[in-house]
């Protein structure tokens, strides 16, 4: 339907002011990436000059070139990846098969493990710190990517597992019972059937669960304290040295920490939305 | 992993034959050096012993830029028993945290009946750092300490000797300041911020007075002289001999503003000098170090820095790689480490050493300085005992508590820890 | 209670003329169905009336003010929505009682004010309820309700019968009508449903593409359609056409068949001689055989409906309905030989569309 | 394994020619609910249900791992040390205050960054990805680059102070201004989400309400207050609960702004827990400062419930 009306022109009378807003809501969105990435291109010397440039005078990719070779970057990333990735692959297949038996089988007490789903999701992770230390140092674990797998898939699991029942609970029954009739087994229909059908929602779950690893911190902080083992936003935090503190070193590590999930973002930004609001919470 | 298993079965058919020669046995030994300290230097030192043990590997592991974040990978490791570190490196604040924790071998074993002896050879303070109720936990890498370093140029030119006190100190900055006219130039610049070097902020003045922070393990804070202590820097901050936000400067921001023409006293540790005596620097040749001041009717006092050699509890390789530390250890490699790494050196003699001398000559200077330098409180909870002063320091000196307070609240705190 | 009258009323988004210069006078008390098909521009019409759609051109006149720029609360109508748009999180009664607050009516007034409009839908009991505990005629009465008790000068309703189910719109189709009899207000009808149309309308209006096609009481569209288009719209089963000639004062089918033009066809029967035609004949004006004008045609599909018989039958390419008595029931492929009331048919030229005569 | 197994068995078939595994393939109806759900139980045992029954024994022990000396059970003596404690008393604070300001301050955010979204821009994928990346942006990092922009030398928030005739803030040199920076750092960060969630509520609010509102005769603040809000309630009340619950753990932000500086004064729970358990390894006293964090957050999610409830 047309927004056009009377009442509408009189508050916000046509495209000027809506320019405006729409300017101070990308400028709220995106200035703070936009500027660290100015940052990144400015030399040490341009960035204590005072008072401060805006746009850099000399863009260099300098720093870009320090923040892989100062640091091992790449390794970082990589490990940010891989436990995205694995994190996010375990969470999908273990809330796949929880999320199909809560809102297909016929449980007793179904209510209450979704309840007690939805109380895990407000669960603080951090106070675990200690026991979870305690129980990765028994396992031999610290300083493992499992180390930070498994209480990442913990941290996505319940989000995850409410997005898939409600994408199941829309998907007819009689497909599955037809795919049944027509010689399926149970979980064949269930991975030939089901969860093609609900791939926007895997997917979309999915994703959430890849920025909720990619983000984490304390975590990764205090089980992998092995330089080679830390994840982005862990190594480029401890970037400061014992003495300096490289600012356009770091912003130009920021950038490279932003672009693959702000790539994710940009490819996918409906389905995140829908994934957010249809159950999908995260601070 | 592979080579962990290997390892183990060349031990295990090592054991099984009994017969096998030493010379036939591969050592691997894994160090861990931090970052910060020419880690490429030291493989040039292992190198050398690799050439004279063949069975001996030695592959180095860095990582962590701060002493903290060093601290943090160590104590995952060590809390986790990991076997794959042998030999680590660590700040002299450890050695007697480590061996409560159980978490190094000592020496004891190896150096017999001699241990007394073996470790007179060493500067006292490093000696007693490594010693631990009568057993040795560790052996010095290399010596460290806090130095004066000020401008040269600017103090002949104002006719003004070193200072022996601090007050005689802001005298002279303000005298200097003011005539200068430079509003960039600050009279002094030390570490106001919460990392360790604050600490040391704090015991410069009260060691001055005499004072202890821990007597045989327990707390003997002297809250007068601490008020003391931690006025003395406010005091600074607040006539303007040190910048407002002094709460702010670390390590390094001490060295490049220094470096940069804009200080004209700094506390700073010994790296210091080879940056201002480098080709970047803007006060090349103007730099003067001396031993830090002492509070009036007090004894200069510096704080002792440097690091230690330890071998982890966890280690398969106990006796390789003790023996290797007494490598590092050893008057050899200090003396190389002097002349290729600027890395002061944990025996006296090497200081006069000719090579050394030669190479490095303002150690001549040094050894007076590491010789007053005390050593931080020996406690198996230092990271908590200096976390309270780092804290107490930088709130102070932002101004959010009184020195008072400050002082009490300190004193409380510390009392819960060591109690 | 007041008039209506639209003038030249356009309305465009960009390049898309949605519609295309109404004019239109509504009597004060009168009841005006636009009735369309979907797109036709129905729904914006009354939407611009409304005051919730901004006006391209022209000009809207309620009583004597143009209102053209004028917003909804101060035009003083009132509007039942497609949806109900019952605030959800209100009760019934608040629900009735918000447009009298907001307009500062005393609470002392307003208590009898829905007391009454309640009595007379028939929700009084309902008043402390949520929208979501009432069912969908409940919900589509409060939202009448909601409308009586602000005593408007015009009502408006777009499709409101058009989410409730068959049985259920027969029953508030009636109590509309009742309620327009009872209290008089201008009413603005807006549907795409024919047979509501005819039977509520004073005047129908039926709009396509933006344009007014025909205005008339439901006697007149029905019984003289102005176009091929409101002939099909009006009437249920729809109007049968077949395409056809004029010759010799006869209308020649494609088929073969033909029928003499007669009485009110009759006179200009001359004028157009050799004509391209379409011929209308609704299914309800054929004659058993025997009487009328014969037409023979193939049966394709008979369709007993109990009161009635519809007969599907081939006249040529065309196919036609015919509805007839409940005891004729032909056989499928049997050629069937039925009657015309030649004074019944409706003829349109082939090119225009629009009615002859 | 199947495979393994398959090779050395000799697989029976029956008359309908299904073969031996398809009984796991077609079990009943409970037994196969059972089995999917059992890997998410084993999960949560493993990092949820355990590790609380072992962090609330923990905190009654005794066991710091630099002493060398083995666990030992120590009754009420870290809660007694607790209360005792000047930083707990000072970052539980702090951690409540940042509750207390950052949560309403990201709603009140969050809802202006929605009702501004809500307009009916002709490009819609600008405005959701300038709330998209703040919220998948790394708190770390948000944190770095806030800490950054308040730079009392070289920031920019100063600069435009300067610009603005204000004089520049020492921020990171003093508790309230600090305290101030992190939390508007927090409230950038976190208002975007709520912006989202509420942004999702305001779409699915009919038109038609608007406009029988319009025709009802309220103007556009009485339709914010009648209508919007309270019909936003489900979707804020959500947020809110999620927001409290991730503002008492924060940790990220002051971390990466201040470490806790200056002194102690921007440390939160969360900090304080993670240095007594990863910096001093005094695993019993950073267990009982837990368990305080978690029935707090117990509390809030208590309360949150209710008040749903009661409201229906």
């Amino acid at each position: 339907m047309s927004h056009d009306t009377p009442a509408n022109r009189s508050l916000f009378s046509g495209k000027p002011l809506r320019i405006l807003i729409g300017f101070v809501l990308v400028m709220n969105g995106m200035f703070p990436a936009l500027w660290i990435l100015f940052t990144s291109l400015k030399t040490e010397t341009e960035l204590t000059l005072k008072p401060i440039t805006w746009l850099p005078h000399a863009p260099t990719i300098a720093n870009y070139l320090r923040a892989f070779t100062d640091q091992p970057l790449l390794l970082f990333l990589f490990n940010s990846f891989m436990v995205a990735l694995l994190s996010t692959a375990l969470t999908l297949f273990v809330s796949v098969l929880a999320a199909y038996a809560l809102a297909r089988l016929h449980i007793r007490g179904r209510d209450l493990i979704l309840s007690a789903i939805i109380a895990v999701s407000t669960f603080p992770l951090v106070t675990l710190l200690v026991p979870l230390f305690e129980i990765m140092r028994a396992l031999n674990l610290l300083n493992t990517w499992i180390a930070l797998i498994l209480p990442y898939t913990v941290l996505s699991l319940p989000v995850c597992t409410l997005i898939l029942v409600s994408f199941f609970e829309g998907i007819p029954r009689d497909l599955e019972n037809s795919a049944m009739i027509d010689g399926c087994t149970r979980l064949g229909a269930l991975f030939k059937v089901v969860v093609p059908l609900a791939a926007p929602g895997v997917f979309t779950a999915g994703i959430l669960a890849f920025v909720n690893s990619w983000d984490e911190f304390l975590l990764a902080l205090s089980f992998n304290s092995n330089p080679m083992l830390r994840t982005l936003p862990v190594g480029i935090t401890l970037y400061q040295g014992e003495f300096a503190f490289p600012w356009p070193v770091i912003s130009a590590a920021l950038v490279v920490g932003i672009v693959p999930v702000a790539v994710l973002i940009v490819i996918f930004q409906e389905r995140v939305v829908s994934g957010l609001t249809s159950g999908g919470i995260k601070g | 992993m592979m080579s962990k298993k290997t390892m183990k079965l060349l031990l295990a058919g090592a054991a099984l034959t009994l017969t096998a020669s030493a010379a036939m046995a591969q050592t691997n030994l894994r160090v861990f050096v931090s970052s910060q300290h020419r880690p490429d230097v030291w493989r040039k030192a292992f190198d050398m012993y690799e050439a004279k043990n063949p069975n001996v590997k030695v592959t180095i592991e860095t990582g962590g830029n701060t002493s903290e974040a060093q601290a943090q990978y160590l104590n995952t490791v060590m809390t986790a028993k990991d076997s794959s570190l042998d030999v680590m490196i660590l700040d002299v604040i450890r050695p007697a945290q480590y061996a409560a924790a159980g978490w190094t071998v000592p020496f004891n074993d190896v150096l017999g009946a001699d241990a007394d002896s073996y470790m007179k050879r060493y500067l006292p303070a490093y000696a007693e750092a490594n010693t631990v109720d009568g057993k040795v936990v560790a052996l010095p890498a290399f010596a460290d300490a806090m130095f004066l370093y000020y401008r040269k140029d600017l103090l002949e030119k104002h006719g003004i000797q070193p200072p022996q006190t601090w007050d005689e100190l802001a005298v002279a900055a303000k005298k200097v300041t003011e005539s200068e006219k430079d509003p960039n130039l600050q009279g002094l610049s030390f570490q106001g911020k919460a990392i360790e070097g604050a600490v040391c902020t704090f015991l410069l003045p009260y060691w001055s007075m005499g004072r202890q922070l821990v007597s045989n393990g327990k707390l003997s804070f002297d809250k007068e002289a601490a008020v003391k202590s931690l006025k003395l820097w406010k005091d600074f901050v607040d006539q303007g001999v040190a910048k407002k936000n002094i709460a702010e400067v670390a390590t390094d921001d001490t060295r490049k503003e220094f470096q940069a023409g804009n200080v004209l006293f700094a506390v700073n540790w010994s790296y210091a000098w080879g940056q201002f005596q480098g080709a970047e620097s803007a006060v090349k040749d103007k730099v003067g170090v001396v031993k830090l001041p002492a509070v009036q009717g007090g004894q200069p006092a510096s704080c002792l820095g440097g690091w230690e050699w330890g071998v982890s509890a966890y280690s398969n390789n106990k006796t390789e790689a003790q023996k290797f530390v007494q490598y590092l250890s050893s008057p050899e490699t200090s003396e190389f480490m002097a002349i290729n790494a600027a890395l002061l050196p944990q025996f006296p003699d090497v200081y006069t050493d000719a090579d050394v001398t030669k190479a490095v000559p303002w150690f001549a200077n040094a050894r007076p300085v590491v010789e007053t330098a005390k050593a931080r409180p020996v406690t198996p909870r230092y990271n908590e005992v200096s976390d309270i002063i780092r804290t107490t320091v930088n709130a102070v000196l932002a101004g959010q508590s009184t020195p008072e307070d400050g002082a009490t609240q300190m004193e409380g705190r510390l009392r819960r820890v060591l109690r | 209670m007041s008039s209506v009258s639209f003038r030249k009323l356009e309305k465009s988004y960009g390049a898309l003329r949605i519609v295309k210069g109404i004019d239109l006078e509504i009597a004060d008390r009168e009841f005006v169905v636009l009735v369309g098909p979907s797109g036709c521009g129905k729904s914006t019409t009354l939407r611009m009336l409304a005051g919730l759609e901004s006006i391209s051109d022209g000009e809207i006149r309620i009583g004597d003010r143009v209102v053209n720029r004028l917003p909804p609360r101060e035009r003083d109508i009132a509007m039942v929505f497609q949806d109900y748009a019952l605030y959800p999180h209100k009760t019934v009664y608040e629900n009735m009682a918000f447009s009298l607050k907001v307009r500062g009516v005393p609470a002392a007034e307003i208590k009898p004010r829905i007391a009454q409009a309640a009595e007379m839908l028939g929700i009084s009991q309902l008043l402390d309820r949520k929208p979501s505990q009432l069912s969908g005629g409940q919900r589509q009465r409060v939202a009448m309700g909601r409308a009586i008790v602000r005593r408007p000068q015009v009502f408006l309703f777009d499709e409101p019968l058009s989410n409730l189910d068959a049985k259920l719109r027969g029953q508030v189709r009636t109590e509309i009508k009742r309620l327009h009899q009872a209290i008089g207000t201008t009413i603005i009808y807006v549907t795409h449903d024919q047979v509501e149309a005819m039977t509520l309308a004073d005047r129908i209006v039926i709009l396509k593409g933006g344009e007014i096609e025909q205005v008339g009481t439901p006697d007149e569209v029905y019984n003289t359609p102005a176009s091929v288009f409101v002939g099909g719209f009006i009437g249920s089963p729809a109007m049968n056409f077949a395409k056809g000639r004029i010759q010799g004062g006869a209308v020649a089918f494609d088929g073969g068949s033909s029928i003499p033009l007669q009485s009110r066809s009759a006179g200009p029967a001359g004028a157009l001689e050799g004509r391209d035609v379409i011929v209308g004949i609704r299914p309800e004006h054929f004659l058993p055989p025997g009487e009328g004008q014969p037409l023979t045609g193939r049966v394709q599909v008979v369709e007993p409906l109990g009161s009635d018989t519809l007969i599907h039958f081939a006249l040529g390419p065309s196919t036609l309905t015919a509805r007839v008595a409940p005891e004729m029931r032909p056989i499928p492929g049997d050629t069937l030989s039925i009657g015309v009331d030649p004074t019944r048919i409706h003829l349109f030229d082939a090119a225009t569309e629009r009615a002859l005569v | 394994m199947a495979t393994a197994s398959e090779t050395t068995l000799v697989t029976p078939r029956n008359e309908s020619g299904t073969k031996w595994w398809t009984r796991f393939l077609d079990p009943s109806e409970r037994t196969l609910a059972l089995l999917l759900l059992l890997p998410a139980a084993l999960l949560l045992a493993l990092i949820i249900v355990y590790p609380v029954c072992r962090l609330v024994w923990t905190s009654f022990q005794n066991l710091s791992l630099t002493s060398g000396a083995p666990a030992a059970f120590a009754g009420l003596e870290n809660y007694a040390l607790m209360l005792d404690d000047p930083v707990f008393w000072e970052t539980t604070w702090n951690t409540v205050l940042i509750t207390l300001i950052t949560v309403p301050g990201a709603l009140l955010v969050g809802l202006a960054l929605a009702l501004m979204a809500n307009l009916p821009f002709k490009r819609k994928w600008p405005v959701r990805l300038s709330l998209l990346i703040p919220w998948a942006l790394p708190l770390s990092f948000a944190g770095l680059i806030f800490a950054w922009f308040f730079h009392s030398e070289y920031g920019v928030v100063n600069d435009v102070l300067g610009r603005l005739g204000f004089e520049g803030v020492i921020w990171f040199n003093s508790a309230r201004w600090a305290f101030a920076a992190i939390c508007l750092t927090i409230i950038w960060k976190t208002s975007s989400f709520m912006a989202l969630i509420i942004l999702a509520g305001l779409q699915t609010i009919p038109r038609s309400l608007y406009e029988a509102a319009e025709v009802d005769g309220a103007g556009r603040l009485r339709q914010f207050f009648e209508i919007t809000l309270p019909l936003l309630k489900a979707s804020i009340v959500v947020a809110l609960i999620f927001r409290t619950i991730t503002a008492l753990q924060t940790f990220d932000i002051p971390f990466t702004m201040t470490r806790g500086g200056p002194g102690t004064s921007t440390a939160t729970l969360a900090m304080y827990i993670h240095q007594n358990t990863v910096d001093f390894l005094d695993l019993g006293y950073g267990s009982a400062l837990a368990v305080v964090m978690f029935a707090l957050s117990m509390g809030v999610t208590a309360v949150y419930l209710r008040m749903i409830r009661a409201k229906g």
